[in-house]
């Protein structure tokens, strides 16, 4: 066992220096614009179906961008807020893939989540109870493999589902 | 707006750092001081050049984290706000900016503008606290506070622990800091129990990490983005020499030695 | 070690002695004022003689003499010790540093403003204490009150002297910012403040720190100018 | 699509369910606590107050932030408060009525059991707050005082200026900084966790970079709880703080946790509105604002008049109009999406046309613009300091901008992510709020978690498991470190 440790050192400092390397020209901080961009437009205040198909492949676009073309300089081994940037909007292409996905399936709207397509003739959202009372609960499948849900089934018991209303 | 930056660039605490100067042009006037950075960054990034490192979070003011010495004063020339806070349109076209890190013996450079200001930690670790568990407590409204109390507390604690005070003040002192939270803490019927103990440790934990003494000259409440005042030092002051001379803590050789 | 060394010994303590000496001197202050106003009497030096006589002879007085020459002595030396900590704190100074956008210069330069005043005091004591004490002065002899040391007669030869006066002048001002900064300062360590009266003790400071120094300028200034004529 | 976790929620009548809970699961004996090592990640209101708690009870605890002090967490910049159920206003609240607003202001998609108990503990959170010396607003008697929140019809959100969050984060991290004096808590600082150590189907560690010197580093412990927030900035432009992120609950997600509706984000309806290009981050003004200021847009398409020039009868006061009983009070999904619709159908104010006016006049000639000033003092200098106008004299101009995000790793009712011993609280789970979130709850909830809830809910775990430690250089260690960063 006492050659592991050898071993962590190569392959942390590998991984990491993937990022260091890939040396292209896009800036984290550009990246993670586009990123938010695309979330914004389509997985903001308002959402479609056809929009989210499309932001799913834009954000595929994003996810090649970051791997092939950003730009971090400097290296590991001292205090590097472009490499921990780099790291966290790594993170959260993928996660915003995961968002497109569930808000996609979702079709219904409730709260935060507008689906355009489902709204009420004055234009409040419009909860689908029947087929989507539950938690979406997606599991990671490996790397470039889609997302498994599960779902948990919300029991309501003590109070009454009903459309909200605040007039 | 066009802006020339004379920037402190430190590679590493060990380094021996130096000013570079930096010309930036096309700069809107809307733009925060820390947008400014940013983009100075996106530049030097795309130059292959090293940004510059400077502590920032919220960007809302509320955080502390961020922390630069700008043109002699700490957040810069206006009063009561954080770097984070000030916008270009404080500065006329062309201005020459110059930025340094926070300089205390107590705050080292870590990189850039970067410093270490975990002596707060360990000052608030060492009584600036009530000390009560979780669970157990009176009803919140069992004990009224009048609302001048609970105001000049809140005065106090409304302290973020950015460190301006000790980077302006010419001795390098941080009693403004640790008297925001004795003030804060001894006002309120929940704090006054340990009051003089707090008052103790605290100051003893101060000096230990060495920060300068305090002569008074009023610059650290003039500069403190949250503006606190100089009567929590004099409160802080009271309840010390309260502490020394009425609790029975008495140092034995050890302690001094440690100490 | 006892608790109170180790008190004295920590920043605020350190700041306490600062204080209580530095009020003290204050005291000192208004009373030495008060005996020298008597240099104002046209009387030949007969009042100050006596004020003279008086000061060093009665034991009350001596004992607040000692207590006087200790807090000038502490006062200085712990203002010492407080720069070379301050110094250590801040090891790389700014390059470029605005202090004036925050505290008045005179607060930020008190060693400076206190080491004029205390070149003053050596020429002071010199020139006057010394003489009164172990010099040999003249002896003068009022009607029926028996002899005094004429004490008189060499503060009116000195201040015949234009720089011995200006000496004088200018140390007046610098003791007078010291003051101004001392005086609240020394209130506020203490921690005597309060909404209601850090007012009132800021405006008797203000006055105090421009009225004592300048009664006590006048004096050489004053018997100078009689010198003259 | 299985069905492969259970939530353990209790049966029995909802008022009893925590209680019985309490009571049924496992406890740990004191003296073994101290047998126990926890990681805990993030140190907001949820984190410290967990490492707080955890380390009182006997646990050791490993505390992780990035951020360079804990108290620098972004729970710190919650400005408006923190809701609880204490009818001190004597206005008709109730434990019940809480729970019942939040469900109905999640659009029911919570959990009752666990909104129930958030509003239980609600009242815990408040004493203790106080306790440990948060300077709390009070009326002149002395007695807290409250302020309503968007999405409820009573009073029963306590503040501290406009500085509840950084108020009760101070309580927080002085409590932590407590522990660490004791030696019960030792912090990490500038330090990111980028990987979460599973052996044997258990997490048993973090894998952590240190960020001033790059050092990659394991830690092993029996429980990793993680505390690191929401992931508002996937957006890039939010109301969170730079640094907030994703990595943690991601990269544990990566290991098998689940992750539950990531979609559901809230848009706060009051940011000050995006400016130009260069923008990096949004400012949200407290939702406490629509306590007094009316929203409103022209009535008539591109009507650039200035604001003081439309007169009364033109103007829309379209949440008023629309929602009569809740006026400018209602949801924040709700506030924010007709703000859109007001702007999409071209009466949006200000040079982007992306605005909504909040405006005080009406509240200034009211009650005086002394008494605002006192309430909103801070927020009003805020807004003039980034916009360059006076909010006093002209209303401001805001926009939504995402602020929360209610999604976040699946938790069952001890908190327990679905990776054994891998725990997920406040804002990183996604157990409370639904679909939306009510205002002054997301406080409330950090704190709900971290001091009254995980330290009884882990015992149930750590009692059944041994007192070994795994290695750090244990193959799933090296497994971790191999793969991280993606």
């Amino acid at each position: 066992m006492t050659w592991y440790p050898l071993i962590i050192r190569s392959f942390s400092k590998r991984s990491i220096q993937k990022i260091l390397s890939i040396n292209g020209s896009s800036t984290v901080d550009e990246i993670h614009k586009e990123l938010g961009k695309i979330m914004w437009d389509y997985c903001g205040m308002s959402r479609t179906a056809q929009g989210l198909s499309d932001a799913r492949e834009k954000i595929q676009a994003v996810k090649q961008q970051f791997w092939n073309d950003v730009k971090v300089l400097g290296t590991n081994d001292e205090l590097n807020m472009s490499l921990e940037k780099a790291g966290r909007v790594a993170d959260f292409i993928e996660l915003g893939a995961l968002m497109i996905e569930d808000a996609l399936h979702r079709n219904e709207s409730c709260g935060g989540h507008f689906r355009e397509e489902y709204q009420t003739e004055e234009g409040e959202a419009l909860r689908d109870d029947e087929h989507f009372a539950y938690v979406g609960a997606w599991e990671y499948q490996g790397e470039g493999n889609q997302e498994v849900q599960n779902k948990e089934q919300l029991q309501f018991e003590n109070v009454k589902l009903s459309q909200r209303s605040y007039k | 707006m066009d802006f020339t930056l004379k920037i402190w660039r430190q590679k590493d605490a060990q380094s021996q750092g130096q000013f570079k100067t930096y010309q930036l042009t096309g700069i809107g006037a809307d733009n925060s001081f820390m947008e400014m950075l940013d983009e100075l960054n996106e530049h030097l990034i795309k130059n292959n050049e090293d940004p510059v490192h400077f502590d920032h979070d919220c960007r809302e003011g509320i955080c502390g984290t961020c922390s630069l010495y700008i043109n002699g004063r700490p957040h810069g020339p206006q009063k009561a706000i954080t770097t984070c806070q000030l916008h270009m349109r404080s500065f006329k076209d062309k201005d020459t900016i110059t930025i340094e890190p926070w300089r205390a013996q107590t705050f080292p450079v870590i990189r850039d503008l970067v410093v270490d200001r975990s002596a707060f930690d360990r000052i608030i670790q060492s009584g600036g606290y009530i000390s009560v568990n979780t669970g157990g407590v009176p009803d919140a409204n069992e004990t009224p506070i009048t609302t001048s109390k609970a105001n000049n507390a809140m005065d106090a604690a409304s302290c973020i622990g950015c460190g301006a005070c000790v980077a302006v003040c010419k001795n390098a002192s941080a009693m403004l800091f640790v008297a925001a939270k004795i003030s804060h803490l001894a006002q309120l019927p929940q704090g006054k129990v340990e009051a003089e103990s707090r008052a103790e440790s605290m100051v003893a934990q101060m000096d230990k990490e060495g920060f300068g003494l305090c002569t008074n000259t009023g610059a650290c409440s003039v500069e403190c983005p949250k503006e606190i005042s100089l009567t929590h030092i004099a409160r802080l002051n009271r309840q010390y020499y309260k502490a020394k001379q009425a609790s029975d803590y008495i140092p034995d050789k050890e302690e001094i030695h440690e100490g | 070690m006892s608790w109170l060394t180790e008190a004295l010994k920590s920043s605020l303590g350190r700041k306490l002695v600062m204080s209580f000496t530095g009020l003290f001197l204050i005291l000192f202050l208004v009373g030495h004022m008060l005996g020298n106003t008597l240099l104002f009497f046209d009387d030949g030096g007969q009042a100050f003689n006596e004020y003279a006589r008086f000061m060093t002879s009665t034991p009350i007085i001596q004992a607040l003499s000692l207590v006087t020459y200790a807090s000038i002595i502490i006062h200085a030396v712990y203002s010492i010790v407080i720069t070379r900590i301050n110094r250590r704190a801040r090891p790389i100074q700014y390059a470029l540093n605005k202090a004036s956008a925050s505290s008045p210069w005179y607060s930020r330069n008190m060693g400076i403003l206190g080491t004029i005043v205390l070149i003053f005091l050596v020429v002071h004591f010199r020139s006057f204490w010394y003489e009164m004490r172990f010099g040999q002065l003249p002896v003068v002899n009022y009607d029926g009150s028996g002899e005094f040391k004429d004490l008189y007669s060499i503060v009116a030869e000195s201040f015949k002297q234009w720089w011995y006066v200006l000496l004088y002048v200018v140390a007046m001002i610098g003791l007078a910012f010291h003051l101004s900064h001392g005086f609240k300062s020394a209130f506020q360590t203490l921690g005597l403040t309060h909404k209601k009266y850090t007012p009132l003790i800021e405006g008797v400071g203000l006055w105090f720190s421009i009225v004592v120094p300048t009664i006590f300028a006048l004096i050489p200034v004053v018997m100078f100018i009689k010198s003259l004529g | 699509m299985s069905m492969k976790f259970d939530s353990k929620t209790p049966g029995g009548p909802l008022e009893d369910k925590w209680s019985k809970h309490i009571f049924d699961i496992k406890l740990v004996n004191p003296a073994n606590k101290r047998k126990f090592d926890i990681i805990v990640v993030g140190t907001g209101l949820a984190g410290a107050s967990a490492a707080a708690t955890l380390a009182e009870l006997g646990y050791n605890i490993k505390a992780f932030c990035f951020q360079d002090s804990p108290r620098r967490a972004h729970s710190i910049a919650a400005q408006g408060g923190i809701n609880a159920a204490k009818n001190y206003q004597n206005d008709g609240d109730s434990v019940y009525r809480l729970f019942y607003d939040t469900i109905k202001g999640g659009d029911y998609r919570s959990r009752e059991a666990n909104v129930y108990r958030l509003a239980e503990v609600s009242e815990n959170i408040i004493d203790q707050c106080v306790a440990q010396g948060v300077p709390f607003a009070r009326e002149y008697g002395g007695l807290l005082a409250n302020r309503s929140f968007g999405g409820a019809q009573v009073s029963r959100t306590f503040y501290a200026r406009g500085q509840t969050g950084q108020q009760l984060l101070l309580g927080a991290y002085s409590a932590l900084s407590r522990q660490v004096a004791n030696g019960k808590v030792q912090m990490f600082p500038r330090t990111e966790m980028l990987d979460l150590v599973v052996v044997d189907g258990h997490a048993r560690g973090i894998i952590a970079r240190n960020l001033i010197t790059g050092k990659i580093v394991s830690y092993s412990a029996h429980a990793v709880v993680l505390a690191t927030g929401g992931y508002g900035n996937v957006f890039y432009l939010s109301t969170n703080a730079m640094a907030s992120n994703t990595t943690a609950i991601w990269r544990a997600h990566k290991k098998g946790a689940l992750f539950a509706n990531p979609c559901f984000t809230q848009i706060h309806p009051t940011c000050i509105p995006v400016s130009g290009d260069h923008q990096s981050k949004l400012t949200l003004m407290s939702e406490s604002l629509r306590n007094d200021g009316r929203v409103w847009v022209p009535k008539t398409k591109g009507d650039n008049r200035i604001p003081a020039d439309i007169p009364e009868d033109e103007r829309d006061y379209f949440l008023e109009r629309r929602y009569p009983s809740f006026g400018n009070l209602v949801p924040r999904d709700v506030a924010s999406r007709n703000a859109k619709l007001v702007c999409d159908e071209g009466r949006g104010v200000g040079a982007t046309g992306l605005a909504v006016y909040l405006d005080f006049e009406d509240a200034i000639k009211r009650i005086g613009r002394d008494t605002i000033e006192s309430k909103y003092g801070n927020l009003f200098d805020m807004y003039k300091q980034i916009t360059g106008e006076n909010p006093y004299e002209k209303p401001m101009r805001i926009y939504p901008a995402v602020h929360y995000t209610m999604g976040g790793l699946w938790v069952d009712y001890n908190l327990m992510t679905s990776i054994p011993g891998c725990y997920a609280l406040g804002e990183a789970n996604f157990s409370d709020h639904g679909a939306n979130r009510l205002g002054a709850s997301a406080l409330m909830q950090g704190l709900a978690d971290g001091y009254f809830v995980i330290p009884y809910a882990i015992g149930d775990y750590l009692a059944t498991r041994s007192y070994d430690m795994v290695p750090t250089d244990h193959p799933e260690f090296l497994k971790a470190e191999h793969s991280k960063n993606t």
